[in-house]
């Protein structure tokens, strides 16, 4: 699975990845021994259904994993290894080089401050030196970049002032205020409408274009994926089933699982007839 | 935002009108007759029916409302001809017993009740809010532990049981404070400060205890909000996290419980001020009960409720510049 | 679609309105019509979807139907009854042949009570007697549905997502329904999960006739199960008809727009998969040989 | 003694958290065995049941244990107490002696031990009976105004908030004050509870309200139940961890009050024993002997403090086995 070549072009390098909690029962893993890269500029699709560990192995990459968790393996950002990085050298990548997209907008901005404010937050904390004026003028462009009209004004709004898609546009101007190197988009659409989510998945396109960030991009949504990455990992519970260019996946896939999974997606022009199962009840259907 | 305000001045004089009917009701039904309490032991039932129609009691009950409720506002005059008492605006009643109206008298001791209050409140705001935070900080360490068990403790003990026990300890047994004795902080600040340290502290203890579990679970529970993680993820200082993104959200609500907690206070802490001797409102209205002196415990509690519906809106309103989302409305 | 029986159920100009903002001293309430001017027929043994974004009125229109929500305008006859204006035993007999199956398996299922308790519960409120004795009905109802029928005594939290999604199923089949509502009946589920209870869906319809009013937002899903499609937006529904018309041939902007923008996966990849798919399995039975 | 309205609060805020996240399949719901098993391997909660449970046995036996004893709640003791020192005990702790086991009050000689025993009773009766009654006003009303919502629930929060911002212990002063001193005890339970309700009601119309959004409500509705089959059938079960947890937190409160208002002498009237009130007659002779005042004031602490700590554990327990489910 892990032919890739060992090049210095990937920006990232993710080996034997484990993410484990302690629970009174012992340890659990959720992510198990995971390998992956991430060509520099490319977009990688982590796929997966609820509980296959895609979520946990995002954090697990920010440094940002829940209290009781614990990662091992070795997760190599350009050549530095961020598993054993000092907190403070981490802080500093965490934000700048590398940006977060999560599912939800609404509450993953805090309601007692504009948008403005938060746009510009990370931006002062990252450059040394920055007048109020100076970050708001950067969260301001940001908010154009992602094509949020009157962001002149609407800079000083409050997140409850702005519609689903519109905060999650924020967020993503989030990140973009520090140009980062890779953006990590954890169900960015999952919450959103459906012709908000082509919009959504319309300017990540384009900021990868403009900018060559390298992209994670994590969801359940196999139709998402095959529009947005060049690259996939399958996940289920924890462990990888596959990985390899998108089109290798859609086309010829080698596991079971993954047929299953491209097999239950009901297709929007594609014939109508039983949807295929797993025949085996899936891990899910057990109990 | 006006239509809101209004709104709330509204409501808040609807509430004063109920409390002020049902006071009354109550002590209409309830109390005896203060005609006869006025008369005296030698007392003949003529002079009884002279000392009501004079005072308006042969009234009917909506009559004697009204003239109590517009008391409130233009005074009244108890009585008539060379013995009338006159009674000026707030005129809560008439305390016949001590000859004085239940306003002056609550006046007098007001600044008794503030400072008792006020300083508790500063001590249990300072100690609750900051054992709360180390106790979230340190969730399910020792610290945490054993915080939580001091607030276990400080919320059973009843005041009165902590507040003769540190009266034993520290100025019987252990000679620390001098015996209280009421002095105005002009003349001896030192046994002024020493007189309401007491007092202030009985009062914290078992206040403190519920503030402190009450920033515990709140910190606990923002630092799992979602905007907090996204703060970290956008690589800002634990600090600035901390700061920001942490403590205002989960310190707001305390806004609201405190207010309506100072305000209660101030209408008279009863037990506190009546062990350690503290002229107050509190002090007063426990005497009142004592003597049965009805107009006083009318007025008392009247201005008690009326503190509690005051600090009631002062905290809406605050609530409403703190969190934005009351602020401004959704334009989405 | 003249030829076409008398329908089951007919809609006609359904208004629903909400009061919003606060209506205080001085406050004058505003209202917000969540469904204007709604109008919709499903015939016995059909499946017609209802489509749409939030916000789009669907769910409130499923609501009206199934009489959880007063109407504000318009009337609903089910089977030849006005059902906003039935009451006692009548309805009673509606809620016999109208059930609901809600989005959230979790939510939808009291946690405090036992699958029997659930399953039969609809029996129970409207006071009839159950065939067979409760426990023996549970467990014929589980097995239809794909469950265990052992498991009758467990608790909704022991469930996984789709297990308790066909416990929701097995209540509303319960009473012998001629029309179920499912409002956004598979959306929570994981895709495999997904499948299978759209598979079951199908096939309980098959075998049993009666009609599905399908609430949905995913229009994959909704072309999986509907014979007729209605398209709702801002409270009214925009577009009306079979299928593959509506899929095929959108008439309205809005469909158009909404069809568009739903993400699909590569049909040439598609094709080449199924070609791979099948020289696989020629080589598997080959070797098998 | 502050009503203990913001510790309710927390509560409410703890409780009323709706359960976010992904539900875990795994674990059954709280069953009662599974409480009782995490209870019993809590050492704090076990003592403080021991405590309480002692303390309502000594209520439940008091006849007995005067008998035992010796001395009767209301019998003097002359020969105990030196009438040269103003009626000051004799012999060390206040007349700690094998004939009194807690020694005896000063000035009367009435024997502490059987006031105490007989002042349980009191306590427990009164805050146990205050507890169920503002249990069943709380719950009801809050069923009602959460459920319901618009008019009802306007009525109904309406005169909580009244009650509420109503200085409530003042008042109680008041109106015991006022009131015939026959039957006090019932008196107290009504007064308390009639103030005493809004608190819990206040939380159940909370949880009613965001229970009555979830979908099992509206499924019970189509099934054809009516109102008040999921009032009573489908809502109220999922409130039991919540009621339990108030309750137990509300007993120590009421403990409290009754005790406050008989220190206050509007209590329970004399010469009927009560913690409280011996605690009041205590305060002019607490410097000379304090027994006087220590017995009945750890009596009390301890029960209080048993109650509270008992309410935080069962409050702990539950959530962790609800916080899923």
């Amino acid at each position: 699975m892990s032919e890739t070549p060992r090049d210095t072009e990937n920006l990232l390098r993710v080996r034997d990845l484990t993410v484990g909690f302690h629970t009174a029962a012992g340890q659990v893993d959720v992510v198990k021994q995971l390998d992956f890269d991430l060509a520099r500029g490319g977009a990688l699709g982590i796929v997966g259904e609820s509980g296959s560990g895609k979520s946990m192995t995002s954090l697990a990459i920010m440094g940002l994993l829940p209290k009781g968790a614990s990662r091992s393996g070795s997760i190599e950002f350009d050549g530095t290894e961020l598993t054993t990085l000092p907190e403070r050298a981490m802080r500093s990548i965490r934000g700048d080089r590398i940006a977060m997209i999560f599912q939800d907008p609404l509450s993953s901005l805090n309601p007692y401050y504009t948008v403005g404010t938060q746009i510009a937050e990370a931006y002062r904390s990252h450059r040394s030196g920055v007048t109020r004026r100076q970050a708001r003028k950067v969260a301001i462009e940001a908010m154009e970049r992602v094509h949020i009209r009157d962001a002149a004004r609407r800079v000083d709004h409050y997140p409850h002032q702005f519609s689903g898609g519109m905060r999650q546009r924020v967020m993503i101007a989030m990140t973009l205020s520090m140009e980062p190197e890779l953006i990590i988009a954890d169900e960015p659409t999952t919450a959103l409408d459906v012709t908000v989510q082509a919009q959504i998945l319309d300017l990540l396109a384009e900021i990868r274009s403009d900018t060559g960030a390298g992209l994670i991009l994590i969801t359940h949504d196999l139709a998402v994926v095959s529009q947005v990455t060049d690259h996939l990992v399958v996940m289920r519970d924890g462990d990888l089933v596959e990985q390899g260019a998108a089109e290798q996946i859609f086309t010829d896939p080698q596991r079971d699982y993954t047929r299953m999974l491209l097999d239950a997606v009901p297709r929007i022009d594609d014939e109508i007839g039983l949807l295929r199962t797993l025949t085996a009840p899936t891990a899910e259907e057990e109990s | 935002m006006i239509r809101f305000l209004l709104n709330r001045v509204m409501g808040m004089v609807v509430v004063l009108f109920l409390v002020c009917l049902f006071t009354f009701v109550i002590f209409f039904v309830l109390s005896p007759d203060p005609a006869v309490q006025i008369c005296g032991k030698n007392c003949t039932p003529e002079v009884i029916d002279q000392l009501r129609a004079n005072l308006g009691l042969d009234q009917p009950f909506w009559s004697q409302f009204w003239t109590f409720v517009s008391g409130l506002f233009v005074g009244r005059t108890y009585g008539s001809g060379p013995n009338a008492i006159d009674c000026a605006a707030p005129c809560l009643g008439y305390s016949f017993q001590t000859s004085q109206p239940v306003f002056d008298m609550i006046a007098q001791r007001l600044p008794v009740s503030a400072t008792v209050a006020i300083g508790a409140a500063i001590l249990w705001l300072l100690a609750g809010v900051s054992a709360g935070l180390v106790s979230a900080v340190r969730e399910g360490r020792f610290a945490d532990r054993f915080i939580t068990g001091l607030t276990l403790t400080g919320m059973s003990i009843p005041n009165y049981v902590l507040g003769l026990s540190l009266q034993f300890l520290l100025v019987v047994t252990l000679g620390w404070l001098p015996f209280p004795q009421a002095v105005p902080f002009s003349e001896d600040p030192v046994q002024w400060f020493s007189n309401y340290l007491m007092p202030w502290i009985v009062l914290a203890v078992g206040a403190s205890a519920v503030y402190t579990r009450l920033t515990r679970a709140n910190v606990i529970e923002t630092l799992q909000e979602n905007y907090v993680r996204t703060a970290r993820a956008k690589g800002l200082s634990p600090g600035l996290v901390w700061r920001r993104h942490a403590l205002r959200p989960a310190l707001t609500p305390i806004v609201t419980i405190f207010g309506m907690d100072f305000a209660g206070l101030l209408g008279g802490a009863l037990i506190t001020e009546t062990v350690f001797g503290l002229n107050g409102i509190g002090k007063m209205a426990a005497d009142s009960i004592t003597k049965n002196d009805q107009p006083v415990i009318m007025g008392v509690t009247l201005l008690a409720a009326f503190f509690v519906v005051i600090g009631n809106m002062v905290v809406d309103l605050l609530y409403t510049a703190i969190d934005p989302r009351v602020r401004v409305g959704s334009a989405a | 679609m003249n030829d076409a029986p008398e329908p089951l159920l007919r809609a006609r100009n359904l208004v629903k309105e909400f009061a919003t903002g606060g209506a205080g001293l001085f406050g004058r309430s505003a209202r917000f019509r969540a469904v204007d001017d709604v109008s919709l027929e499903v015939r016995t043994g059909e499946t017609l979807a209802l489509v749409g974004e939030s916000g789009s009125g669907k769910s409130t229109t499923a609501r009206l139907i199934a009489r959880l929500l007063d109407t504000t305008g318009g009337s609903i006859e089910f089977a030849g009854r006005e059902v906003h204006r039935l009451s006692g035993k009548a309805l009673h007999a509606f809620r016999g042949e109208v059930q609901v199956i809600f989005q959230d398996p979790y939510s939808s299922l009291n946690p405090k009570h036992s699958v029997e308790r659930i399953v039969t519960a609809p029996l129970v409120y409207q006071r009839r007697r159950i065939p067979g004795g409760a426990r023996d009905f549970t467990k014929e109802l589980m097995e239809r549905v794909g469950l265990n029928p052992d498991h009758s005594a467990r608790f909704p939290s022991q469930f996984s997502g789709g297990q308790a999604q066909r416990i929701g199923i097995a209540r509303a089949l319960a009473v012998g329904p001629k029309l179920i509502i499912a409002d956004e009946a598979v959306s929570a589920l994981d895709v495999s999960v997904q499948a299978q209870v759209i598979n079951l869906l199908r096939g309980l319809q098959e075998e049993e006739g009666f009609s599905y009013l399908f609430i949905a937002h995913d229009l994959a899903v909704v072309r999986q199960i509907a014979t007729r499609v209605a398209v709702m937006n801002g409270g009214r529904i925009v577009e009306e008809g079979e299928r593959d018309q509506v899929f095929g041939a959108p008439r309205d902007e809005y469909t158009k727009k909404l069809l568009s923008a739903i993400p699909r996966i590569n049909p040439e990849w598609d094709a080449r998969r199924r070609e791979n798919e099948r020289a696989r399995r020629a080589r598997e039975q080959e070797a098998a040989l | 003694m502050t009503f203990t309205s913001t510790d309710l609060e927390v509560e409410g805020a703890a409780a009323g958290g709706e359960t976010a996240g992904d539900p875990a399949p795994s674990s059954p719901p709280a069953s009662g065995r599974r409480l009782v098993r995490a209870f019993l391997h809590d050492r704090a909660a076990l003592a403080c049941s021991v405590y309480i449970l002692l303390i309502i046995l000594m209520a439940l036996a008091a006849p007995l244990l005067v008998k035992l004893s010796g001395w009767g709640p209301l019998e003097f003791d002359q020969s105990a107490v030196d009438p040269n020192l103003g009626g000051l005990p004799l012999g060390t702790a206040g007349g700690v002696s094998a004939e009194h086991w807690f020694g005896v009050e000063p000035g009367n000689g009435r024997d502490i031990f059987a006031r105490i025993v007989y002042g349980a009773r009191v306590s427990m009766t009164i805050a146990l009976l205050a507890t169920v009654l503002t249990s069943v006003l709380g719950v009801v009303f809050g069923l009602l105004a959460g459920y319901f919502g618009g008019r009802v629930d306007m009525v109904i929060s309406r005169v909580m908030e009244f009650l509420m911002a109503f200085p409530a212990l003042i008042f109680m002063i008041a109106v015991l004050s006022a009131l015939p001193a026959e039957n006090r005890q019932f008196l107290l339970v009504g007064v308390i509870s009639f103030f005493g309700w809004p608190y819990l009601a206040r939380i159940i119309r909370g949880q009613t309200m965001s229970l009555k959004e979830r979908e099992f409500v509206e499924s019970a509705k189509a099934s054809g139940a009516t109102s008040i089959q999921i009032i009573f059938k489908e809502i109220l079960p999922n409130l039991s961890s919540t009621i339990i947890v108030m309750t137990t937190l509300a007993v120590p409160g009421y403990v409290g009050t009754e005790a406050g208002l008989s220190f206050l002498g509007v209590g329970v009237v004399p010469p009927t024993p009560s913690w409280g009130q011996m605690i009041a007659s205590s305060v002019p002779w607490y410097a000379v002997d304090p027994a006087y005042f220590l017995f009945p004031g750890a009596f009390l602490f301890l029960l209080v403090l048993s109650f509270t700590v008992l309410g935080d554990r069962v409050k702990k327990i539950a959530e962790s086995g609800e916080g899923r489910a």
